[in-house]
């Protein structure tokens, strides 16, 4: 079976990447493996200003997942744009930049600049970043701010614009349907499920920033029973995620309407996460008689 | 380079109550360059506990293949790596970090070395390495109480060891400084790795320009890519000027970083 | 320490009851151990009419966690007040009865009859099962919806009502508060995250019902984040729960404002739970120098 | 009584391919009142798997406080179990269930026993319990293939055994009722226990008063409390009526459940 996967921006060898905020901007990979085998690359959240982020601790183990609060630490639009983004014009392998902010101006200034330094063949609009205090989180949880921010990053982009949902909300069909008819290219989903853990020792909130964001295998099933909810009211491309450690994770996500998938948390436990799962499902692909995974996903569940 | 490797446990042992010396065999401690260097070890093959777990390398044995980890068992992840036996192939991730550099010591100088509960784990290391350098080692170790002590014997083949414990149970009672402060320790260079209050009392009024400290931090990644384990620099502590605990440090030099 | 909680309706032994839907109406449980240690009992939810539920697969496993889609399979309130109410009146520990419906009449109809029979202690008003799919949820996720419940179930109701909510939604705090102004009593929270798994074997959803609740460890630093968020807003007791598995968890949700807990998945997975986390709880307690429970919280996280 | 009981793992072999058949001591074997009842097993003393998974006694030997589990390793618990070793101790929860009552058999009738897969393993104790009421056990045993295939022999030492598989690489090819068909088998009761469709076929024109099948279907608690497991009767095939498979069954007379 052909592994490639052609998105708005994205030509990816194979439907995986790895997610953003995992991955930093691939330095550290790189030393691991080769980034040309990636599908793409999701990036680090990218600010206008430099960012430190929260203080520590910044991630804690749950059952089967983790919280973390980092607070989008990055080197802001310039340092991005000027240190990490040419270094990875190096890889024949499509970059998308992870676009954050707090308020709307913050969002179109970094598109307007990553789309601009022609290093980035799409971007993806995090407007679900729990991690952010300010106000972020309210354009990925009311269906009109994110139409609205969408519009007008979509306005200032010469790439394609993908926009990351938020779980923490009452219906993402919703801001999924906003989103789409204000002009977004694609979507990914799901970023983090807000939670809190609280340390037995000193009775406090084991990160510093209290609450965080909620990833790894325990939200895998929140994460398949929202891309499946999403892919029935759309026809955009949809980057699944949420608990992906194996192939076969990557197969739930494509049954339930995925048409490439991100690999978060997993990085972090095993840096050669990507790269072993591609493996296995090139191994898979090879002894798959469909022609491509539309063909694949025929008689499937229902896209 | 960084590796994962399927490493063999030789043998496992409890030197200490709940502190384990666990001995791996294979490939990766050819590539170790320093004492003070890291391993993020998965403790289970499952999903749970799903982060790895960062433990110095205590000591190392390139040509025998071999390296040692010491450890407390303590919460979901470290009472597994004491359950390992014999023959179980573990994955190991390392090595990490930047370990101790040792190479402005000059023979004949004198190094304290200061370790704090399961601090004290890769100073062994260094501690050879300076001996091995012709440098005079004396060491401060500080524990909870006697039973939670180890490696006092394996310090004292190198030079001079003091132990305190909190409750005097064994060794001199209080604290690593009222060691130094009673015994008038003097020293070219201190090095120290143990709990966040000690490496604070020591930064204050012990630290020296040559010498250096290890840190620990919350971990993700242990690689550089997450930014789990940020600390700020001393010359910006409110700013966004950092160091990552995991790829920059843990080792660093006195003054460097914010001790927070 | 004192383990009793004295909560509107519910005199606790201690503070952990099995949560609803995950104990029957105790006779299975009362077979492997007095069900005089619990704290109270939480029983399934009863709807007007009997029903049989959804067709299997009902349950699933995910990491750390489970699906379930029962779909609220009862005998019914007369069956209910008649065969399974009475037998659990012989011991001397208080029963929450948990009401569901799909219209308002609905839970007023079944909310009346608990009542009139006198032997719930308080009722728990269900506003929040993703099983059901005729409307039952718009109501855990409307704070009009739910107040307005809330106040209609108040009016036929001579014991006090615990309003059980949803954490699928997009700010829990909302419906916690217009819940509270309506009358309730008391809150219970999390009900289950709405989730869902395909099977790789037949490229279906594994649930019948496709879609199903995801409960136990996976989701408790959700649920966590919830009880601690929701403590803010509301001086109301809140019977927390989502992933409860040992005493310390126990703890965590005290801390995190709790003022008793109900275990479910536990006792799926381990039909001896309650009594073993009880037994645990005891054990600590006699340890612990604080008085009683709003003792041993003062200095923790804040409530 | 039900009890949850750590038990001791007596042996473990895997008696074909990926079929293991475990042995297990304690107390739980002096309350097993009948063939066809079932454990619920924690497969890891872990959180995960956090269902257990439920599994037939196939044999019990009340005396000698042992009974014996054959199951396929396949998924997350089942891949756990298979990696028990003797000394092991294990949560097990049982006995569950309503078993094989055969009170209504009289000495010298003829029972046949029909098993597919790993629906064979609890059809090994009835097959014994028929037997030593003195009826004449015949079995017809359906397997994928030749390296799936167990207890042919155990079965023989009791009557007539049969075997078939899919591929025909070993026995009779085709399906049980093949075998049953083209041997003219004839019989007071039939029992069986397998895959839905080998049910269902036995359920239309091979179906006896007398005799039982049993069920398998999803299980969260297995002792009758969550209504995971439910399944439609046969005279209220849309309605409200109902049988806990857990509690009810996992053995039902023919023709009382609906099998879908
Ligand atoms: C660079 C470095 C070197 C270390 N070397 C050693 C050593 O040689 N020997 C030793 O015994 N310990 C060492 N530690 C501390 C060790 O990592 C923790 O004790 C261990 O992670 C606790 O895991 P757990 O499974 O017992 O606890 P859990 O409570 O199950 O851990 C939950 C999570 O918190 C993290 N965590 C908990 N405590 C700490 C801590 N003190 N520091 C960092 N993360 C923590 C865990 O890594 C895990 O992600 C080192 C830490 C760092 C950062
Ligand atoms: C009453 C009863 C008796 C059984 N006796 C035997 C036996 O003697 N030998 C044997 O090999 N198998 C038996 N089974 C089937 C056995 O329970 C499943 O094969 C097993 O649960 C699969 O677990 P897993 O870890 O391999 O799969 P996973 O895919 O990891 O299981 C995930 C979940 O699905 C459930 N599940 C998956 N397949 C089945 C199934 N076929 N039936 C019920 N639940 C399932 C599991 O219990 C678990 O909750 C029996 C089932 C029942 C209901
Ligand atoms: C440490 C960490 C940092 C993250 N940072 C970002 C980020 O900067 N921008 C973003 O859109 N998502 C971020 N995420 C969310 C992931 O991209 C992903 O959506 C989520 O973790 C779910 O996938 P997973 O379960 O595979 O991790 C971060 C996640 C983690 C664990
Ligand atoms: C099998 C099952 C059935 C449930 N049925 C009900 C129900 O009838 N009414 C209800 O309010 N909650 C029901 N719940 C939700 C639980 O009461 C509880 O809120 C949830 O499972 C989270 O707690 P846990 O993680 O400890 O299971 C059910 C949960 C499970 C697992
Ligand atoms: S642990 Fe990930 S950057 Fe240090
Ligand atoms: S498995 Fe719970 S009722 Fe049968």
């Amino acid at each position: 079976m052909k592994m490639h996967v052609s998105l708005p921006g994205l030509e990816m060898k194979n439907p995986v990447m790895p997610a953003s905020g995992c991955f930093g901007f691939g330095k550290e990979f790189a030393q691991l493996y080769d980034l040309n085998d990636l599908g793409a690359i999701a990036v680090k959240a990218t600010t206008e200003e430099a960012r430190f982020g929260n203080e520590t601790p910044r991630v804690a183990e749950t059952e089967a997942g983790m919280l973390n609060a980092i607070g989008l630490q990055n080197p802001g639009l310039k340092g991005v744009t000027e240190q990490e983004l040419p270094w990875l014009q190096q890889f024949n392998t499509p970059v998308l930049a992870n676009v954050a902010g707090t308020k709307m101006e913050d969002y179109e200034a970094v598109a307007a600049g990553l789309s601009e330094s022609g290093m980035a063949a799409a971007l993806e609009l995090n407007i679900s970043c729990p991690n952010v205090k300010e106000g972020g989180i309210t354009f990925g949880t009311d269906p009109k701010l994110a139409a609205e921010l969408t519009r007008r990053v979509k306005d200032v982009s010469n790439v394609p614009v993908y926009v990351k949902l938020s779980p923490n909300v009452t219906d993402i069909t919703e801001i999924a349907k906003a989103v789409e008819h204000a002009g977004a290219d694609g979507l990914s989903l799901i970023n983090t499920l807000s939670g809190m853990k609280i340390d037995p020792a000193t009775r406090k909130p084991l990160l510093a920033n209290e609450i965080g964001g909620l990833s790894g295998p325990a939200i895998k099933p929140v994460a398949i029973r929202m891309v499946y909810q999403v892919r029935q009211v759309t026809a955009l491309p949809i980057i699944g995620m949420g608990g992906i450690m194996g192939m076969e994770d990557v197969l739930e996500f494509m049954m339930a309407g995925a048409n490439a998938v991100a690999v978060g948390t997993a990085n972090i436990s095993n840096p050669f996460a990507c790269p072993e799962i591609i493996q296995q499902l090139t191994d898979w692909a090879g002894t798959e008689p469909a022609a491509d995974w539309a063909d694949w996903k025929q008689g499937g569940v229902k896209a | 380079m960084i590796q994962k490797e399927w490493m063999t446990v030789v043998s496992i042992d409890e030197i200490a109550a709940s502190i384990f010396e666990v001995v791996l065999e294979g490939d990766m401690p050819e590539r170790i360059g320093a004492p003070g260097q890291f391993v993020h070890v998965k403790t289970s093959p499952h999903v749970a506990p799903l982060l790895r777990r960062p433990v110095s390398i205590s000591e190392y044995w390139p040509a025998r293949r071999r390296m040692a980890l010491v450890f407390r068992s303590e919460g979901e992840g470290t009472s597994r790596m004491a359950a390992w036996r014999a023959g179980d192939e573990v994955d190991v991730l390392g090595p990490l970090g930047n370990g101790f550099d040792t190479s402005d010591m000059n023979e004949g100088e004198k190094a304290l070395i200061v370790g704090g509960g399961v601090g004290v784990p890769p100073l062994l290391g260094l501690a050879k390495q300076l001996a091995g350098q012709g440098i005079r080692v004396q060491t401060v170790l500080g524990f909870a109480n006697a039973s939670s002590t180890f490696f006092q014997k394996r310090f004292s083949s190198l030079g001079d060891c003091f132990v305190s414990t909190i409750d005097g149970s064994i060794g001199e009672p209080g604290f690593v400084t009222d060691v130094i402060d009673r015994r008038k320790l003097s020293y070219d260079a201190i090095y120290a790795c143990g709990p966040l209050p000690m490496l604070r009392a020591l930064d204050g009024s012990y630290a020296t320009a040559k010498g250096k400290l290890s840190l620990e931090e919350r971990m993700g990644c242990g690689i550089g890519a997450c930014f789990a384990c940020v600390c700020h620099t001393a010359d910006d502590p409110e700013g966004t000027s950092y160091r990552k605990v995991c790829s920059d440090g843990p080792v660093f030099p006195w003054g460097e970083v914010v001790l927070s």
